[in-house]
């Protein structure tokens, strides 16, 4: 039970130059997801990667939301909300800052790398940050690799080389509740 | 020690022979040497069964919540009990005035195989009970102790091994849910665990599973966990449950000013609220 | 007369793993209940069984759910259910031709031998006519080889009542044949007995002699109508029930519905009212 | 015949090319039966291990089948069978008399258990007598003998230089016949233990038959938390959930440990629960050790390996409860036919 006893560091495979991580982006109703759609408007282009899911407000984003996402495939998670006191229910990204602060922090110190959860706030106007935000995660999430296999049970990786990892990709977004993403398309982001 | 066993002897008889409580909550010999177990004492005639000695291993603040519908409880209170006791007040759990807290100051419990501090008791700062309606003997003295030093010795860590390190705790946990059981904190009247239909928690044991559980667990708990320990000494896979609950502890403190949790009854816990001057890191 | 009733029959074809079925039709009976007929993926029957038998119904992705078959004919079974929970949600969320599992027969069944000649009272409320319709049409089915049959049924209104039409239009037609039903509350479009099922089966004075009383219905149906039968003078030998409990495999080894040395799902679900009494179980 | 002690690991190495070997070992802050490996011995040093080795015959979660949807969009149900050859090495007569109650539970009354027979069939149980006891081992009381577990394939017990290896069916003179390079002639002393902890189990169960509404139920079950500590460290526990995992449009259906101490356990559709109270699940378990399981296989399922004495979080100690039966008065209203 001591620290000591750890053994040594896994070796890490050199990460797949043909990898493409699959991100699920959580973005509040009232901005983020605004803002994406503004991003899908004014056709500016991000990393297909990314399927975002529809929450009122990031006051809403339950922990096991994130967790359950890097236990079932996805490679990082992105969570977004107003700005602190632009909140449509007054404080509810109040609540989630001080929730994902230090729930970022506990996964962190149980494994997670460093960048696989980001963190944004991102307004209905800022079109041009959702973009950048996606792209970095998608960026960095890329660069780490896929989440450690062993993170994944053998289903998961049974589903991916069973129906194909480009069906996974055209369905996913429809499946396991992800119901309401906008159209993972490069040309026009999201869009209504 | 074996001088508040028999002023708590004593205590528990007047208590129950008045009429003032309808049971005692304490510990008893259990059939091995060293060993205690809870004891649930209702005739006074039976209180000469209470034991107070440094083998009383279990925490008594969770039995609280099935007994209370008997009626008001007698029961003892160290320094952990009492914080986990201030805890279930100020979450709804139980009322001040349907308890009788016996307040005992303790010094330490140890493992009775290998007789050693139990590893709860080497971090606590907390010896003497925090609430009481009387204290029996005097109260000892605070060790000063440096809570975090598990906390610290994993962030020191590499990522990499740290994450080995977890993997295998994770992996090793059976679920059986003791840590929940036990847990002052844990009084959800359904848990997530067993919200089957909703699916929360999937039942098959693996790593993800177990990770969703514990972290779960562990994040619900952490701004109200009053370190009492005992999650980690119920473990039966001997897993450092305490290593997660402090991180949370220390976290929370070092942003929030979280304080520590149960050292009172009223106030509201860390992540039920907010300040607007909160420190930003999400920009 | 003793009744043998046959405990701890193993006779599923699939133990564990379901046989992939589709549903052919569905009915609806109420605003809660339907009634599901299913044949396997290539139109067979998916297997013979006995009247009382179980299965388990796999709604694929969902979960796995214990039915009584509630009738057969040549090339379906069928299951009757009632919307209570989770997965009896997805069931009814299914449409015609969807694909789903099912494993059985499981357990035992009414003593169809031992009630040739004899006189059988159905006692049954809402739901609880599901298991008895097997049984009812097996009888009817072979109608000259029992004695008289009645029918005791009620439910909370009169929409609550299963199978109606053909409990009111088809079954009074097989010779000495009666059914009595009642609603709980008095309303416009009913003109039959009001009444609890209790009370509404005093009332109408079956004899003990030389008949066999099957009961089934929810707990406090079970509870209420089995102290009116000892009243009535049933000995406890001749009251025959279904029991339900909660199951997972089917085959007596995942243990909860486990009662005493018994596995529901394995040595029941049908008992005579006195071997349950020999056993650590409260009519709860 | 003798195993030489310095030719165990040889032995082993030798087994490990051609089934799965399992061995007592200590696994971080655990011991259980772990896959014999360069950095996993054997430790006979262990009375018994913490977890018990029913996990190899029938794992905390064993994938039945797997379902869905094909390309075309054509249902399947494709069962997993996935049985290897087994050895389970140095198993304690508990752990044997462990399996011979699983074998009841999963090969009789009428179904062969389809992922259970598989394993066991191909399984090679090699069982080892115990030198120490462990303070909570009581298996003598419980009619075993930490000597001798004869429903092994293989018995073995230790001495100082060698062990002795004693074929008890064809099947283990089959395996000793394949070890023969291994072995040497001979025999040891070993001197027979047996467990300082002693329960009466006489007339036991014949008073639980009657104890079914019995006020020690209540004031046993006042302690227990309602854990899953003793169901999942009992290597007789058996009792499983069958549950389902999916992924887009295909799905596992497994089955995993259940316990009779949670509440969801036989809570039904509509939240109807015959066993809500914390009393009625204690009850139901140590019947069911006790009482109930005897009643259907004729034998007791506790087999006195101490698990649950040693972990319970809370001391609830099956031998006190035992002895509390043997002392407690069959009054009248308190007695129902069990």
């Amino acid at each position: 039970m001591s620290v000591v006893e750890a053994s040594e560091g896994t070796q890490k495979a050199t990460v797949d130059a043909n990898f493409e991580p699959t991100i699920l982006a959580i973005a509040c109703h009232w901005c983020t997801y605004t803002g994406a759609d503004l991003a899908g408007m004014n056709r500016m282009n991000y990393p297909p990667n990314v399927r975002v899911l529809r929450v009122p407000c990031s006051g809403r984003v339950n922990p096991q939301y994130i967790l359950t996402a890097l236990n079932k495939g996805c490679d990082g998670v992105l969570v977004c909300g107003c700005h602190p006191g632009d909140c449509h229910y007054v404080s509810g990204n109040y609540y989630a800052k001080r929730r994902l602060m230090a729930f970022k922090r506990l996964l962190e110190y149980t494994g997670l790398e460093e960048g696989r959860l980001l963190i944004r706030w991102i307004s209905g106007s800022e079109a041009g940050k959702f973009r950048d935000t996606v792209t970095e995660i998608c960026q960095t999430v890329k660069a780490l690799g896929p989440l450690s296999t062993s993170e994944q049970d053998a289903l998961t990786a049974f589903s991916r080389s069973a129906a194909g990892l480009a069906d996974i990709n055209a369905n996913v977004g429809a499946a396991a509740g992800f119901a309401s993403a906008p159209e993972p398309n490069q040309a026009d982001g999201a869009g209504e | 020690m074996s001088d508040i066993q028999s002023q708590l002897r004593a205590r528990a008889a007047e208590l129950l022979s008045s009429g003032e409580v309808v049971q005692v909550i304490g510990w008893m010999d259990g059939r091995f040497e060293n060993q205690t177990t809870p004891a649930f004492i209702d005739r006074p005639e039976d209180a000469e069964l209470l034991v107070f000695n440094e083998y009383c291993v279990n925490t008594t603040p969770k039995y609280t919540l099935y007994e209370k519908e008997h009626g008001k409880l007698a029961v003892c209170v160290r320094g952990c009990d009492s914080r986990g006791i201030n805890r279930m007040i100020k979450d709804n759990q139980i009322l001040r005035d349907q308890l009788y807290l016996i307040g005992l100051p303790c010094s330490g419990v140890k493992d009775r195989k290998t007789g050693e501090l139990l590893i709860k008791c080497q971090n606590c700062n907390h010896r003497n009970p925090v609430v009481y309606d009387e204290l029996l003997g005097d109260a000892v003295e605070e060790p000063q102790v440096n809570r975090y030093d598990v906390v610290e010795r994993f962030e020191a860590m590499e990522r990499d091994k740290r994450a080995q390190y977890f993997e295998s705790t994770f992996n090793r946990c059976i679920r059986c849910y003791a840590c929940r059981e036990v847990c002052p904190v844990c009084t959800c009247r359904s848990c997530f665990v067993d919200q089957v239909n909703v699916g929360w928690q999937g039942k098959q044991n693996n790593l993800a599973e177990n990770k969703f559980y514990n972290l779960t667990r562990v994040f619900h708990i952490g701004d109200r966990c009053v370190e009492c320990g005992e999650c980690e000494r119920a473990c039966p896979m001997n897993l450092p449950l305490m290593a997660f609950n402090r991180k949370m502890v220390k976290d929370l403190d070092d942003l929030f000013a979280a304080g520590e949790a149960g050292l009172d009854a009223e106030g509201t816990h860390s992540l039920g609220t907010y300040d607007v001057n909160d420190v930003e890191e999400f920009m | 007369m003793t009744l043998e009733i046959e405990h701890g029959c193993a006779r599923a074809k699939e133990q564990l793993v379901p046989l992939a079925c589709k549903v052919v039709s569905i009915t609806s009976q109420t605003s809660d209940v339907k009634a599901y007929r299913i044949q396997t993926a290539d139109g067979q029957k998916p297997f013979d069984c006995e009247p009382g038998q179980t299965a388990m119904f796999s709604v694929i992705p969902y979960g796995e759910c214990m039915f009584c078959v509630s009738s057969q004919g040549e090339d379906y079974i069928e299951f009757t259910v009632k919307k209570v929970g989770y997965v009896t949600e997805r069931i009814h969320a299914l449409n015609v031709g969807d694909s789903i599992g099912i494993r059985g027969p499981y357990g035992n069944w009414f003593p169809t031998e031992g009630l040739k000649g004899k006189d059988v009272l159905f006692v049954g409320g809402g739901i609880g006519l599901a298991p008895l319709r097997s049984l009812l049409t097996y009888m009817l089915d072979n109608r000259d080889d029992y004695g008289r049959i009645d029918l005791v049924y009620s439910g909370s209104t009169r929409d609550d009542l299963l199978f109606l039409d053909e409990i009111q239009n088809d079954w009074p037609k097989y010779p000495n044949t009666f059914v009595n039903v009642s609603i709980y509350q008095a309303s416009d479009d009913w003109d039959g007995a009001v009444g609890f099922t209790a009370p509404f089966l005093e009332s109408l004075d079956f004899s003990p002699e030389g008949r066999i009383a099957v009961l089934c219905g929810g707990p406090s149906l079970f509870r209420t109508c089995l102290e009116s039968l000892e009243k009535i003078g049933f000995p406890p030998e001749d009251i025959i029930t279904t029991l339900e409990m909660k199951m997972k495999c089917g085959i007596g080894k995942c243990g909860r519905c486990n009662i005493g040395s018994l596995y529901i799902c394995l040595d029941g679900p049908v008992f005579t009212m006195a071997e349950l009494a020999d056993l650590p179980w409260s009519a709860h | 015949m003798l195993l030489a002690k310095d030719r165990l690991n040889e032995l082993l190495d030798h087994l490990s090319t051609e089934a799965r070997v399992y061995v007592p070992a200590r696994i971080e802050t655990q011991t259980r039966f772990a896959l014999y490996s360069d950095t996993v011995k054997p430790n006979f040093k262990l009375v018994n291990t913490e977890l018990p080795p029913k996990d190899i015959l029938f794992p905390q979660t064993q994938n039945m089948y797997r379902y869905g949807f094909d390309a075309e969009g054509v249902p399947f149900i494709d069962p997993i069978h996935d049985a290897d050859d087994v050895v389970i090495f140095g198993a304690r007569s508990c752990d044997v008399r462990s399996i011979e109650c699983m074998d009841d539970v999963f090969l009789t009354k009428g179904y062969v258990d389809e992922f259970y027979e598989p394993r066991r069939s191909r399984l090679l149980l090699v069982a080892m007598a115990c030198n120490t006891v462990a303070e909570s081992c009581f298996c003598d009381s419980m009619s075993l003998d930490p000597n001798s577990a004869p429903a092994a394939d293989i018995q073995m017990s230790e001495g100082d230089q060698a062990f002795e290896v004693t074929a008890l069916n064809e099947k283990g003179e089959a395996a000793l016949a394949a070890w023969s390079s291994y072995l040497t002639e001979g025999s040891i002393e070993h001197a027979a233990v047996s467990c300082e902890l002693k329960v009466e189990m006489t007339g036991i169960k014949e008073k639980l038959d009657h104890m079914f509404e019995h006020p020690i139920w209540e004031s046993v079950s006042k302690k227990c938390l309602n854990c899953g500590t003793c169901t999942f460290v009992c290597p007789t526990c058996h009792c499983f959930d069958i549950s389902q995992e999916n992924r887009m449009k295909i799905g596992e259906r497994f089955r995993s440990w259940d316990s009779c101490m949670f509440s969801c356990y036989t809570e039904m559709a509509g939240h109807h629960n015959p066993r809500a109270e914390k009393m009625p699940r204690v009850r139901q378990r140590f019947l069911h050790k006790l009482c109930f399981f005897e009643d259907r296989y004729g034998k007791s399922l506790c087999v006195g390996c101490g698990r649950c004495v040693a972990d319970c979080p809370v001391a609830l100690d099956i031998t006190v409860l035992i002895d509390q039966i043997g002392a407690a008065e069959l009054t009248e209203g308190a007695v129902h036919d069990a």
